[in-house]
């Protein structure tokens, strides 16, 4: 059992959704994204490119930042999700710097959105998390284990985000990635990820 | 604009860039890690040649180094009320590796020290507590010198301190810094003999001169390694963000002031010139040390790589 | 181009849907004597001089045309300007039922029930963006 | 995987509901699931019972939470306290009670209806969809005729609707994405981005570009669509007419690629038209002559087989010479060389070339497909037009250019073509309701069978001395008009002895300021009405010119029964299903917010036209007996909404069943998607119409002394240049031009902190995009702080960002952003207000359907940089 995510960079538009579905789902605070998307272009005018790449944490198979976490705050499940115990975080960021993904972030940001203060939303949702510790995507766990795929997967307009087991050869997403040559970000590193992208 | 939402502004605008600086090592509360690092390094140099030296004074020094390193990781930390539990990944964290060292070497240093310093004490230097305190430390004191260039070559995320010289350098740093430190400590206390004085400066432009050739070598691996982003990273140190401080610190203050006060053209080399020269290069490794960690540039995720792959 | 283009679909086997009839679904009594109907004007109409509730007795089969005529000959030309256009068609903003159900076709006759079938006349709002 | 309904969430020990409703952050008008904990909206999803959005929201919808609990939020009535009026007098707002404000409201009301209804202007923003009605029925029993949707339709707009309506009656266009194989967008994003069923639509074109469907983008800006297209062709801004009419002229006359059978059967191709460039016509029934080969004579279109009727030839018709309309077309068409286009639009005349031939090849002519058993015609090609191309003084000719390119080949509303967006209804299965068919109007020509308003976009009526304020009496081919708010509408009334002057208006939510123009302009118009009232959510840069201020709920608080209807506007395209949600309240109101429709039923009871009202809500929503609003009684806004719900799907399905069901849906027919062949209908690639229309304003408006010029009312397309590339000015050397970014809505969402971070980190979104190799010959860097002016000195501000991926005489803007009213502090000062640039006067909007042109010419220079 490992779960995994295929993103099909030829269904994607950038549109946003994933992120903010994200933010939604978990509350993040100002300066936190689980998810994002990143805008490039490739080319030169008038034979160019505009490329949208959704990020979000790789949950790898050997992952630095576990090794590089003094405190074994960040942990990886028998599922292949990647966690972080905000317990235990004691916020030397040598996960941000292990991680070559840049997918942690540090919660020092401002903790609510409006200058006046926690909307209901953000007193029921972003308070729960502890501020001077890195936060970071977890496959919206509570979602997979009621049943439900990850916030960012079930929003996509596009259809661009399936998530399944990447151990069962017969699964959606390893088909794919079979079918349409999937990729991982910079596998030259070793680090395994189990976000796949099919390409444009 | 308050200092969070001036943080956030900021890391907005990072987040728009295609090379994105590291900026929770080295800025903010992260200069006192700089601190703690470059603490703890000398700390661990300085008992080396303290005990090299049967040199007591400078083995004191090295604790009090050691004790302000501490405090300095501690103010570092986002959650220090937490520090005790860096102890649990040994296995696999060089921070944690790091923590376990320290705590060795000071715990080690509280039993070794005293009977040093004063016969009248509950143990005597020869007792068999004492022997611990001088295995806890030295044992502390290989983990210090040795851990911290690996916490860096650990970080992924930064191809520039991905370089295998970094631990080597980190153990320069400490020589040379424990070196610097010893100088500093005779001009205070008292060295027991020019001899000795002799080879210690000699130790130290020694080991000057290693660290130079290898810090050039980091450098020209960087620029020639091909990583886009570690180039970066040397461009913000020789001609971006932290130029300012190599060139002050590093190269002005770190190496052209102590060669000058070695080379004894600007004053005769006294006891008190020796401790200039070792405060003048401690200052310029802080930088040395500073510069780099400021100018860590996270690794992309270019779209080009992830479209043509 | 080799295909007829309007030839391609069998209109007889498909059901193609129509517009609901624009007659009204209320009793058309072809019983010869007069009618007498209800008209009461909204909005706009109301607001213009006219007296807004008022009967009228027509011949046996008058239509919704007739009804406009006598419109005309008790509050003027001008009145009737904001009900049919230029070519003497119904303004498509204005909005009439008979009965309660909505009459597009002028020629629709009216009904001579035992109770004078109710006329409502409004004029809608034309442009819209977005 | 995650296909849950509503009802399954229902846990009754403590509050932990998903409710079903409508989205309302942009007139997408997504179906939602509202997570409620414990009175707190967590989260919002889309409706995977629901076929618009298919259980999925684009960002802006998902972040609808913030704009809710934005704390910005009016909680109660206001008053201003200062008389003076202007962008920048602080209105000095006093809290008032519910009971103040209507009696002031409803007294100044009844004082002008007393007067002259005329003088009341209602104002809205198009971004509820569902205040359509509710406003239109207000305004309607009050007697006024001037309503106004602000920047709406100026904006998005009078060309597309217009056209759109005309040639496939729907408010819009879209490919077929089920079935099209070679699509090319002029300045559309459908499919891609913002826009009606956009939601819909991104998942049905990212389907077609997996299935392979070929994607051709014509835009200055490479972005959305052409960042997904196989091929993106940039142009000089406003000059898609140029590449249209070069590709018709290839496919015609070089190719001779046409659906001759379709044009027909279906157009009014084969209609004889004399040297007057009107039709020749049946001296007795004065229907439109065709020339008929089989009796090789003159005769009635109506009365003649498709199969027999010349599109080509020189004719007599008694003394009269005549030809076919599309011989006349065809001959127009020649003019149109791809060397011509390269001139005009700077795209190569090889590129014209293939383009044309690809679309006229990919086309097929000829062939047919079976969908669910029904043969059809299949015409894999679709040529699409948005905002982008009609955006402009050429706004008509624009889009009637690219639409030929449909009609050429016969790729309208069949199989894989372009479709409307719902163009034909059978209705519920069980109630037939709501149903309507297109329908032959004058000359045979095509009436739509729904529609937005009752300007119907054909028949026009016919040009009279204008009564309403925005002159579309007049200028009867334009829908929405800038004259309510133009610096020459006084000018214009007076030369038109316009008999009154606007005195009150009811606005919104629309922040007029922003949205249609330079603030300047519109700050004078507004600051004549001598009282405003204004619903809104949070202050806007228009509610400051406002003299009482109507705290609004937001859609989370709202009621509606008509989320998606018209099914023209916003329910997706294309074969699928019918859907028909509501919109109800997941939260209460907070503080003292009413729902604008509840307070409009009010004001009608103070001021004493509830009967007419009652009786425009009859008339707008076609209620029938039982379920119609009798005499003056008070019937609450829910209740009327249920009358709508079962009036239209039976007894049994009233407001209760929707509330706890969300939806009702049923399958589309093909014959309903596909419904071209089964409609007896023609659609005009000639405007015959157009000319008279064209003479009868000139009569009227030359003796007044506005000159209308008459090439836009030829019955044939032309390009005719907007203002801006006639602009000669030295320095003056880019086109200024904005698009609709993906995050934000109109000037709306810049307040949603989540939107506005999202659009802080993207690249684009608040700043002004330029070629990259343009702005190093200018020595402009990336990220630097600029001035762009315009030929008349309006200058706005803003960051550049520099880009491989735009035309070099183009400036990209995105959205309406640059608020600077306190009332929205995250929106404060984000991005750049690219309206401010834009003029607002006749000479500026389009002379046929009075299109405000929003293309500029301008000049850049650099700012002091800040931040």
């Amino acid at each position: 059992m490992r779960w995994g995510m295929v993103i099909d960079l030829k269904r994607c538009i950038g549109c946003y959704g994933c992120q903010l579905a994200c933010k939604a789902e978990h509350g993040t605070p100002p300066g936190v994204y689980y998810a994002r998307v990143l805008k490039q272009e490739d080319g030169e005018y008038p034979t160019v490119r505009q490329l949208s790449l959704p990020v979000l944490c790789n949950h790898c198979e050997d992952p630095p930042c576990v090794a590089a976490c003094p405190t074994g705050a960040s942990f990886k499940w028998e599922d292949g999700i990647v966690e972080i115990d905000q317990d235990l975080c004691v916020g030397c960021r040598s996960c941000m710097m292990a991680c070559p993904y840049t997918n942690r972030y540090f919660n020092e940001q401002p903790q609510h959105y409006f200058p006046q203060g926690a909307t209901p939303f953000e007193q029921a949702r972003t308070e729960r998390h502890q501020q001077n510790v890195v936060m970071k995507c977890n496959f919206c766990r509570d979602r997979v284990r009621a049943g439900k795929p990850p916030a960012c997967v079930a929003n996509c307009p596009t259809v661009a985000r399936v998530f399944g087991d990447l151990d069962d050869p017969t699964s959606e997403v390893s088909r794919l990635i079979k079918e349409r040559a999937g990729f991982t970000l910079h596998p030259e590193l070793g680090t395994g990820p189990s976000v796949y992208y099919l390409p444009q | 604009m308050s200092d969070v939402n001036a943080k956030y502004a900021r890391l907005i605008q990072d987040l728009r860039r295609d090379f994105r600086p590291q900026r929770e090592w080295g800025e903010g509360r992260g200069v006192f890690l700089v601190v703690g690092h470059f603490l703890v390094g000398i700390a661990a140099g300085a008992w080396l040649f303290g005990l090299l030296f049967a040199y007591p004074p400078g083995l004191i020094a090295a604790f009090l180094l050691a004790g302000a390193g501490g405090i300095a990781h501690l103010l570092f930390l986002g959650r220090p009320e937490r520090f005790w539990r860096m102890a649990r990944q040994v296995k696999t964290a060089w921070v944690a590796r790091g923590f376990v060292g320290l705590t060795l070497f000071l715990a080690g240093a509280v039993l070794y020290l005293p009977p040093l310093v004063s016969s009248a004490w509950l143990w005597t230097d020869h007792s068999a507590i004492a022997w611990i305190g001088w295995l806890m430390a030295a044992a502390g004191m290989v983990v210090m010198i040795g851990y911290m260039g690996f916490v860096y070559t650990a970080s992924k995320g930064i191809p520039f301190w991905n370089s295998t010289l970094h631990p080597v350098l980190y153990m320069a740093y400490a020589l040379r810094g424990g070196a610097a430190a010893l100088l500093v400590a005779m001009a205070v206390r008292g060295a027991p003999s020019q001899e000795m004085l002799g080879r210690l400066t000699t130790i130290w432009i020694a080991v000057t001169a290693v660290v130079m050739v290898l810090f050039v070598l980091e450098i020209q691996g960087a620029l020639s390694g091909g990583n886009a982003a570690a180039r970066r990273s040397v461009r913000e140190m020789l001609a971006g963000r932290v130029a300012v401080y190599f060139y002050g610190g590093t190269l002005v203050l770190g190496l052209l002031v102590p060669l000058a006060l070695v080379s004894g053209r600007i004053a005769p080399l006294s006891l008190e010139v020796l401790a200039a020269i070792g405060l003048f290069s401690a200052l310029g490794d802080f930088f040395m040390k500073y510069t780099t960690i400021r100018a860590g540039i996270y690794l992309p995720l270019g779209l080009h790589q992830a479209r043509v792959r | 181009m080799g295909i007829r283009w309007d030839a391609v679909v069998d209109l007889a086997t498909v059901d193609i849907g129509t517009v609901p009839p624009p007659t009204p679904r209320f009793v058309i009594d072809q019983a010869c004597g007069p009618i007498a109907v209800d008209v009461r004007l909204f909005g706009a109409l109301a607001s213009c001089g006219a007296d807004r509730s008022f009967r009228l007795e027509l011949p046996a089969r008058a239509t919704i045309a007739d009804v406009f005529v006598r419109l005309g000959e008790r509050f003027g030309e001008p009145f009737l300007a904001l009900l049919l256009d230029e070519t003497g068609a119904k303004r498509r903003y204005c909005r009439l039922f008979v009965g309660g159900y909505p009459v597009e076709d002028v020629n629709t006759p009216l009904s001579a029930g035992a109770d004078p079938s109710e006329i409502e006349i409004i004029l809608l709002v034309a442009p819209e963006g977005g | 995987m995650n296909v849950f309904s509503p009802r399954q969430f229902q846990t009754p020990a403590r509050d932990d509901v998903w409710v079903p409703s409508s989205c309302s952050i942009c007139y997408g008008t997504c179906s939602i699931l509202a997570h409620r904990v414990d009175g707190v909206v967590v989260k919002i999803e889309g409706n995977p019972d629901s076929a618009v959005g298919k259980g999925r929201l684009c960002g802006k919808g998902v972040s609808g939470i913030m704009t809710h609990y934005d704390p910005n939020r009016l909680r109660y009535p206001m008053r201003r306290t200062n008389p003076k009026k202007g962008l920048y007098q602080d209105p000095g707002w006093k809290r008032i009670s519910w009971e103040e404000a209507l009696d002031e409201i409803a007294e100044v009301l009844r004082k002008v209806r007393a007067d002259d209804p005329r003088k009341l202007v209602v104002q809205r923003t198009t971004t509820v969809t569902a205040s359509r009605v509710p406003f239109h029925a207000f305004a309607s029993a009050f007697g006024t005729p001037n309503f106004s949707v602000s920047g709406g339709g100026q904006h998005c707009g009078n060309g597309a609707h217009l056209i759109s309506g005309i040639m496939h009656a729907s408010w819009s266009v879209v490919p077929d994405f089920d079935y099209c194989n070679y699509a090319i967008f002029f300045g559309a994003s459908k499919g891609h981005s913002a826009g009606h069923a956009s939601c819909s639509n991104m998942g049905k074109a990212a389907d077609a570009r997996v299935r392979g469907m070929k994607m051709v983008v014509v835009d200055p800006l490479c972005n959305f669509a052409a960042a997904k297209a196989t091929e993106w062709v940039p142009l000089r801004v406003g000059t898609d007419a140029a590449l249209a009419l070069g590709m018709c002229n290839v496919i015609v006359n070089d190719l001779g690629s046409y659906d001759g059978p379709y044009l027909q059967a279906k157009t009014n191709a084969p209609y004889l038209i004399g040297e007057d460039k009107l039709y020749v016509r049946h001296a007795e029934s004065g229907k439109p002559l065709v020339w008929d080969l089989r009796l090789n004579g003159p005769r009635p279109y109506d009365a003649v087989a498709a199969a027999d009727m010349a599109l080509e030839g020189d004719f007599m018709v008694g003394e009269k010479p005549c030809r076919p309309a599309f011989q006349c077309l065809r001959e127009h068409l020649r003019k149109f060389t791809p060397e011509w286009a390269e001139r005009v639009s700077g795209i190569p005349a090889a590129t014209v070339r293939r383009l044309g031939t690809e679309f006229a090849t990919e086309a097929r002519v000829g062939s047919t497909i079976v969908v669910d058993g029904v043969t059809l015609p299949y015409r894999p090609v679709a040529a699409i037009a948005f905002r982008g191309a009609q955006g402009h003084r050429n706004s008509v000719y624009n889009f009637y250019a690219v639409d030929l390119l449909n009609q050429l080949v016969g790729a309208a509303d069949v199989v894989g073509g372009c479709l409307g967006f719902n163009p034909t209804s059978h209705g519920h299965p069980d109630t037939g309701r709501v149903s309507y068919v297109p329908s032959a109007g004058p000359d045979g020509l095509m009436v739509v069978g729904s529609w937005m308003g009752y300007h119907y976009p054909y028949p026009p009526p016919p040009p009279r001395l204008p009564k309403n304020l925005g002159l579309q009496d007049l200028f009867v081919i334009g829908m929405t008009s800038p004259f309510l708010d133009s610096v020459d509408s006084e000018e214009l009334w007076t030369k038109f002895e316009v008999p009154y002057r606007p005195e009150v208006m009811i606005n919104f939510g629309a922040n007029l300021v922003m949205s249609i123009a330079n603030k300047d302009a519109v700050a004078e118009s507004l600051s004549r009405y001598k009282f405003i009232v204004s619903f809104d959510l949070c202050l806007t840069e228009t509610s400051n010119f406002a003299d009482i201020l109507l705290p609004d709920c937001g859609y989370l608080q709202s009621l509606d029964s008509r989320s998606n209807f018209p099914f023209i506007f916003s329910l997706p395209g294309g074969l699928g299903e019918w859907c028909w949600p509501i919109r109800q309240p997941v939260l209460p109101a907070d503080g003292e917010q009413r729902q604008f429709a509840e307070v409009l039923l009010e004001l009608a009871d103070r001021v004493g036209f509830r009967a007419d009202l009652n009786a425009a809500y009859n008339a707008w929503l076609d209620l029938q007996p039982p379920y119609r609003l009798t005499g003056d009684e008070r019937y609450s806004y829910e209740n009327i909404c249920d009358r709508e719900l079962k009036n239209n799907f039976g007894a049994e399905r009233g407001l209760d069943w929707f509330k706890s069901n969300g939806v009702i849906k049923w399958k589309k027919k093909p014959q309903e998607v596909y419904w071209r062949p089964f409609v007896d209908v023609r659609v005009p690639v000639y405007w015959e119409f157009l000319k008279p229309i064209g003479d009868k304003i000139a009569a009227i408006a030359a003796p007044r002394g506005l000159n209308v010029p008459l090439e836009y009312y030829d019955p044939l397309p032309d390009f005719l240049p907007c203002r801006s590339h006639c602009c000669d000015k030295p320095g003056f050397d880019f086109y200024g031009f904005y698009y609709r970014d993906v995050v934000h809505t109109n000037s709306f969402t810049m307040e949603n902190p989540w939107l506005d971070e999202a659009a802080q980190l993207d690249p684009f979104s608040y700043a002004i995009a330029m070629n990259r190799a343009e702005a190093r010959k200018r020595g402009f860097s990336d990220g630097q702080m600029v001035w762009v002016e315009s030929e008349t000195g309006r200058k706005v501000k803003g960051r550049l960002k520099l880009t491989e991926g735009i035309h070099p005489e183009g400036l990209g803007f995105a959205a309406m952003c640059g608020h600077w009213t306190d009332g929205q502090p995250i929106a404060k000062g984000k991005g750049v207000f690219y309206n401010d640039l834009l003029e607002l006067d006749w000479e500026h909007a389009s002379p046929v359907n009075i299109n405000l042109d929003l293309c500029v010419k301008v000049r850049v220079m650099a700012a002091e940089s800040a931040s």
